[in-house]
């Protein structure tokens, strides 16, 4: 049986997606009450967590402490549950530390840290169910869960995946079938209305000329996940202002 | 088991020789009464009746306070190092820190031990430092923390009661200002015998559950420790599947035991104390 | 998160009065949200929300070799992993557990609780300072969580070790050969005190609603074993968990004893003591905290923890009775 | 007095002791301290020896365990000793992973067991290629003073003739094993090797038995192992130089010393006999 | 003792907001241009992107004359000169305390912004400040009020006031301090027999009713030996219960709001308002009230 292809020839993919469509999207605001911000994320069957703390008083050395703006601290870890077999540590291998950093890069490039200095922001990320798409899924459930935090942001920061399959046709949120099964992964963050990049990933080679087709497809992919987060955080911002009576308009004493 | 290279590594898969021994097929029923025969115990013990202790402090030279014990065969050396400033902490905490590592030998058990600590080593080390915890006046020495370190030399049961004594003993003659002496006690309970300082065979007897249908098919080990002249218990841990009616009763047991203890470290330390005096009052006649 | 001495006062005198801080008595729980099948690679998960603790359980199952001295038995392995509540690691770190005043104040302020002793019961005087739950020096983020997981495991792990409590003979599949292994994997997500008692009912409704794959043949060849498992996923046993434990948390803060401790209560306790009921029976009894109990209080917390447990225990039980399959809730809703 | 003088200038208080040639415990430069043996105090270890160079403690269990031989040598048993310097012994060593001297100090025992040949690992080997014993001897040290290597070795050598290796039949076809505990056979020791350690003092001095103090003090540290009076091993890990007649000198002092190991193992192995 | 246990299935969860339909006004999220023109001034919340006036947080429009800010539902308390908070000392720091008031960094209380016991104003001497620790130690909680702000955003507070200082018994809860509504004064004595403090910064303090004729000598006089009656302390624990449930339907926090919670979480009993459904119903039938008296 030859290789099962990405795409059937009318253009569906193996769970019957079109190439452009992106996986259902399901996500809330403040899930927890410790921590400042928090959100869930879910793209696909890929379900995250994400908490943020502070920005608050530098703990453990102060000499860390940056005089002029903030210090960011990330952790991303998987759950020892969330892949098919069963990781032996939620975090400290080379992956986790890896995508920590990724992480930490993506939101610094969009945290106003100058506002901030001598303080901290912790971000946690936990992974409950692994299945593809992994660090995208992460940075758009941080850019939530600092919404919730009140914490001033230039723009969202979006990340998505796309592939290439039967090397003609750019694919976009490619699920974990299709990242083992399929050709060079492209994953891009990107802040979707100025349209600049913040980090860029390639997993295999890719051509050249199908390099910037793919990548089109991936900050288009950015731009449509824009959308859905920005109707959530409305919701969410909608619930939560009426039932405070949108005291916060005027100061009426 | 992922490989140590700071140690000396032998062949991966060793097996010890005792799996390949002739097993006994005693049933359940001939252990359960070999147990106990007629009031005597294996080591010809009455069953309420503790092992023989032996005491002796100032083991360990380079320690502040050290003490060695051997309740017949169980061996165990404790050394306690003074004061000393807590790594890696920033604020001031009014409180003094106890660090405490309890750890078998290699050899001291039936079964080969690893150098690294494994999960019941760290299991003890924490209920040996909630004992001790409760025993020494901690907000004497704010900001600093007392290491203890218990080695056990030869496990014949009941190691970690005998650790927490010897511990207790370390501490007074390490100079530690304590709210009381604390002596410790194991018992193990198999259907309605009642071992105390059992052995390991008798512990491992204590653990295994013999009639899974019977009603009163009770069995367990129980440690507790006991702040003497304060009659307080500091630390109490019991495992195995023990009934609520029968606990109280196995609690007394326990502070009897705990408190017939107490007259050899106090001879102990008596003599301990006598022995400095004389040092130093010789060195004044001099 | 420290507490002043007069919240400590007051709470002191609160459960004195049998009027907590937040109107329960001393042997009420708060209110509990408990779900079923949450995540789908998982043989069996639960989580249980319990005011703001937050605890997500899932239990795996791989083939293994069996121990070489218990070779009739399966194999059961806790992990626990508390690093996405930084309030854990970080309250560790604030949480010195200190009462300002010497321990010669505590007994002053405990006497003068006992001068008003009006029960003929023996004056029970407890030194000791009040405890936190975990008493671990952390840095920031690295050890602190750690020990606290270390703890927790420990005790679930000595918990279940009774076969009487849960059976691990059922696991084995080849005597001596191949046998299941399951990993329970508890992942703590919010702390809000009480985490012995959220985590042990979390386990027993993972391990409830397990699904063990039914072994449909065993061929051996030499000594290597192939196992074929039947291909319907529907098919399978579930795990025997009437006596798995539930663990109860006795708090003694004063003189009287208290149940399901938030984190305030938690400070302010003199000692605790961490009770596993399984069955009818005590399947491991631990003395956390920091201070030391009188024997009767000891019996007494005993005595409370056993009874507040089984009534959990059927609670928790009547609540599954109807528990159909809940839709995906999960952190939507 | 003399404490706060020691604690203040160690090495000048060392001095004023050596230039009238006595050290501040009263032994002259080259006598050894009371050595203390006591053999097969532990029954769950296979062989097992605790030795005491004056407050220098060292235990040593050996634990034969079974398993496959080497491809490559397939009628030898294996021998893993390892020193382990726990935090219990000396301020000086933190809990967690071994320490780097105590990394050398193990790599040492390994070579003067392997060059000694005090065990042939051919009597090891139960089954060639299919099953052999594994000795693992571990080395605890209870108090740190000096010279832990002297003590290390005392212990080895103790222990070694206490081992009692139970008879193992093994038959190939059904690869089944068979251990019968009663009667065991003893471990035939070839070669007893001895060690002492010398302190060089401000490059001239020389220490026999040196205490951890004077360890810490002295610029080099050589340690010269005999194998009945044959030289069979000599480490000196840098430090001060050492003339050639200097060296010739330790050795002739370190010869003294092997008959009285001889004796002391012979009376402490009559009682456990 | 009622052994009653609350537990329910998630699939019963509560669905907890109770926003109602009315008009809303327009939601601005991170990245949204507000306006182009240049004449107006840049507030809180906004940032200028060449030439362009874009929102950094999620939130409503506020114009104050020409500032436009954007008000985030929640974030740390950013302080302003002349705000009541309650902290609770983190360090004792020479010749200053360092407090945590839910801020970004922890304030600062100077030794010579808190009038001493004897109340005499006098020089700090040297041996105040070996006092410090009997003063305020570690973990006690003080109401103050903010002094000044410094450039890194660091409050400085002072208690100089018979009012402000250490407090004693009572019970402190946490929420957001965008639910706290500014108004004139946020010491209540509530005719129900409670007082609380609503700190600008979140923290809510919930004690028995201070008289204010006795004299509160700059507050760090506190007794721990004064038990409070029941009477009291039933009513501390329900107010504590009905502040929890409007906190968790992001109900605006103040006098009015609590005194009608109160009123309607009457027909249960204390512990029962811990169970998510009464927590729902208490703050609907506030809602409902309130939104009676403002048309």
């Amino acid at each position: 049986m030859s290789k099962k292809e990405l795409l059937s020839k009318i253009g569906l993919r193996l769970d019957g997606r079109r190439a452009h469509e992106l996986r259902r999207i399901r996500c809330k605001l403040g899930v927890f009450t410790e921590p400042d911000g928090s959100a869930y994320m879910e793209q696909g069957l890929t379900k995250v967590l994400a908490a943020v703390y502070g920005p608050h008083q530098v703990r453990g050395s102060k000499s860390k402490a940056h005089h002029d703006n903030c210090l960011i601290n990330c952790q991303f870890s998987m759950a020892v549950f969330s892949t098919t077999d069963r990781k032996k540590r939620p975090r400290g291998d080379r992956k986790s530390t890896e995508l920590s950093m990724h992480l930490q890069q993506a939101l610094e490039s969009v945290i106003k840290t100058e506002l901030y200095p001598w303080s901290q922001i912790d971000v946690y990320v936990e992974v409950l169910h692994a299945d593809g798409g992994i660090y995208p899924t992460c940075v758009n459930a941080a850019t939530l869960a600092l919404i919730d935090a009140g914490i001033p942001i230039k723009e969202y920061v979006c990340a998505c995946t796309a592939s290439l399959a039967n090397n003609d046709v750019p694919m976009v949120d490619i699920s974990h079938q299709e990242e083992v099964m399929g050709g060079p992964t492209l994953t891009i963050a990107a802040l979707p209305m100025s349209g600049k990049i913040v980090l860029m990933e390639m997993s295999q080679r890719f051509h050249l000329d199908h390099l910037d087709k793919v990548m089109n497809k991936a900050l288009q992919g950015c731009k449509d996940i824009r959308q859905i987060l920005d109707a959530a955080v409305r919701l969410h911002v909608r619930d939560i202002g009426s039932a405070t009576g949108w005291a916060l308009t005027s100061y009426n004493e | 088991m992922p490989i140590d290279h700071k140690r000396i590594n032998g062949p991966e898969d060793t097996l010890p020789y005792q799996l390949f021994t002739k097993l006994n097929r005693k049933s359940l029923e001939q252990k359960y009464k070999e147990l106990v025969q007629d009031g005597k115990r294996h080591d010809s013990r009455a069953p309420l009746e503790h092992r023989k202790i032996f005491m002796k402090t100032g083991v360990v030279s380079q320690a502040k306070g050290s003490a060695y014990i051997e309740v017949e065969k169980t061996k165990v050396m404790v050394s306690v190092f003074d004061p000393r400033e807590i790594p890696n902490r920033q604020d001031y905490s009014l409180k003094g820190e106890i660090y405490c590592e309890f750890k078998f030998a290699p050899f001291s058990c039936e079964k080969r031990r690893l150098h690294q600590l494994d999960a019941e080593e760290k299991q003890y080390s924490q209920i040996m430092k909630k004992a001790l915890e409760a025993t020494v006046c901690r907000h004497e020495f704010p900001n600093f923390q007392v290491d203890i370190y218990a080695l056990v030399l030869h496990n014949d049961g009941s190691a970690l009661s005998a650790a927490i004594t010897a511990a207790g003993l370390a501490l007074s003659h390490a100079g530690v200002p304590m709210y009381d002496l604390i002596t410790s006690a194991t018992l193990g309970i198999q259907k309605d015998t009642i071992l105390i300082d059992p052995t390991t065979i008798e512990e491992r007897i204590c653990r295994t559950p013999f009639w899974k249908e019977k009603e009163d098919n009770e069995h367990g080990l129980v440690v507790l420790s006991m702040l003497h002249t304060h009659n307080q218990v500091a630390q109490f841990y019991q495992s195995g599947s023990i009934s609520l009616d029968k606990l109280p009763h196995l609690i007394e047991t326990l502070e009897k035991a705990c408190a017939d203890t107490i007259p050899v470290i106090q001879q102990c330390l008596v003599k301990h104390v006598i022995k400095t005096i004389k040092k130093s009052s010789n060195v004044i006649e001099v | 998160m420290g507490l002043s001495e007069a919240e400590k006062t007051y709470v002191l005198h609160g459960v004195e009065e049998n009027l907590r801080v937040d109107g329960r008595d001393r042997e009420e729980y708060r209110p509990m949200e408990l779900e079923t099948d949450v995540v789908s690679h998982a043989f069996g998960s639960a989580r249980l929300r319990l005011a703001n603790t937050d605890v997500l359980v899932a239990v795996k199952i791989e083939v293994d070799a069996p121990f070489p001295e218990r070779p009739y038995e399966g194999k059961l392995e806790f992990f626990v992993d508390c690093s996405f509540s930084s309030m854990i690691t970080w309250v560790l770190n604030k949480m010195k557990p200190q009462m300002a005043s010497s321990p010669m104040n505590s007994h002053m302020a405990s006497k003068k609780m006992l001068a008003k002793e009006r029960t003929i019961k023996m004056i029970s005087m407890d030194i000791g300072l009040p405890s936190s739950s975990a008493n671990a020096t952390p840095n920031f983020e690295g050890r602190g969580g750690e020990v606290l997981a270390a703890e927790i495991s420990n005790c679930l792990s000595s918990a279940y070790c009774s076969s009487l409590s849960f059976d691990l003979t059922k696991l084995c599949i080849l005597q001596g050969k191949k046998c299941w292994k399951l990993y329970v994997d508890i992942l703590i997500l919010e702390c809000g005190g009480n985490l012995f008692d959220a985590i042990s009912i979390a386990v027993k409704v993972a391990l409830r609603n397990t699904q063990v794959p039914r072994v449909k043949c065993i061929d051996m060849d030499g000594n290597n074993v192939e196992i074929s498992v039947c291909h319907d996923m529907f098919d399978c046993q579930r795990l025997n968990v009437e006596n798995a434990p539930v663990m109860v948390t006795v708090c003694k803060i004063g003189d009287k004893c208290i149940v399901d401790p938030d984190v305030a209560e938690e400070q302010c306790s003199v000692g605790s003591v961490v009770v596993a009921v399984s069955g009818n029976r005590f399947s491991t009894v631990l003395q956390t905290g920091m201070g030391s109990l009188h024997p009767l209080t000891l019996v007494d917390c005993l005595k409370m923890g056993h009874k507040v447990g089984q009534k959990l225990d059927e609670a928790v039980k009547e609540v599954l009775k109807e528990s159909l399959r809940g839709g995906d809730v999960g952190f939507i809703k | 007095m003399a404490e706060q003088y020691k604690s203040l200038h160690p090495v000048k208080y060392y001095r004023d002791y050596l230039s009238h040639n006595i050290r501040p415990d009263g032994r002259v430069f080259d006598t050894f301290r009371p050595v203390i043996l006591n053999t097969g105090s532990i029954d769950t270890a296979d062989g097992s020896a605790l030795s005491k160079l004056g407050q220098t403690t060292v235990v040593c269990g050996i634990k034969a365990e079974l398993c496959k031989p080497k491809a490559e040598s397939p009628n030898k048993g294996f021998v893993v000793p390892n020193l382990d310097l726990p935090p219990l012994c000396s301020p000086k060593f933190r809990p967690g992973p071994p320490s780097d001297q105590a990394q050398v100090l193990s790599q040492l025992i390994n070579d003067i067991i392997e060059n000694s040949q005090c065990i042939d690992l051919t009597d090891l080997c139960i089954f060639p290629d299919k099953l052999a014993w594994c000795l693992y001897i571990d080395f605890i040290c209870l108090d740190f003073d000096g010279s832990v290597v002297d003590a290390c070795i005392i212990a080895l050598v103790g222990a070694l003739k206490t081992v009692k290796l139970p008879f193992v039949d093994y038959d190939a076809a059904l690869d089944n094993i068979q251990v019968n505990l009663e009667n065991t056979r003893p471990l035939p020791v070839h070669s007893i090797p001895v060690s002492t350690t010398f302190a060089i003092f401000d490059d001239k001095i020389i220490l026999a038995d040196p205490t951890v103090e004077e360890e810490n003090l002295c610029t080099g540290i050589i340690v010269i192992v005999l194998k009945d009076d044959e030289l069979c091993c000599v480490h000196k890990p840098g430090g001060s130089p050492l003339s050639s007649d200097e060296l010739l000198g330790c050795i002739e002092k370190s010869k003294k010393k092997v008959p009285l190991m001889r004796d002391l193992l012979k009376t402490a192995l009559q009682d456990v006999g | 003792m009622s052994q009653k246990f609350h537990i329910r299935l998630a699939s019963q969860r509560v669905n907890t907001n109770i926003a109602e339909n009315r008009r809303y006004p327009k939601i601005f999220t991170p990245g949204e241009t507000i306006t182009q023109q240049h004449e107006f001034m840049r507030g809180h919340g906004t940032y200028e992107d060449n030439g362009e006036l874009k929102s950094s947080v999620a939130g409503v429009r506020e114009q104050v004359n020409n500032l436009i800010s954007v008000k985030p539902l929640k974030s740390r308390y950013n302080g302003e000169v002349g705000d009541i908070v309650v902290g609770r000392i983190t360090e004792v720091q020479q010749k200053r305390w360092k407090v945590d008031t839910n801020a970004r960094l922890d304030s600062i209380l100077l030794l010579s912004s808190v009038n001493l016991p004897g109340g005499e104003l006098r020089r700090r001497s040297v041996e105040d400040e070996h006092m410090m620790r009997q003063y305020l130690q570690e973990d006690d909680l003080i109401s103050a009020e903010v002094q000044s702000v410094h450039s890194d955003g660091t409050l400085s507070l002072h208690t100089r006031s018979l009012r402000y200082g250490k407090l004693g018994q009572g019970v402190l809860l946490k929420v957001f301090p965008s639910l706290i509504k500014r108004s004139k004064t946020h010491f209540h004595n509530l005719p129900v027999g409670a007082s609380v403090i609503l700190g600008n910064n979140g923290f809510i303090w919930i004690c028995p009713v201070i008289n204010n004729s006795e004299d509160s000598v700059g507050g760090f006089v506190q007794n721990l030996e004064e038990v409070v009656p029941l009477q009291e302390r039933e009513t501390i624990g329900r107010i504590r219960n009905c502040i929890k449930a409007l906190a968790m339907c992001k109900m605006m926090l103040y006098d009015t709001s609590i005194l009608y919670a109160y009123e309607e979480s009457l027909k249960y009993s204390i512990a029962e308002l811990l169970v998510p459904e009464a927590m729902i119903d208490v703050a609907i039938l506030t809602q409902h009230r309130l939104s009676i008296i403002e048309v």
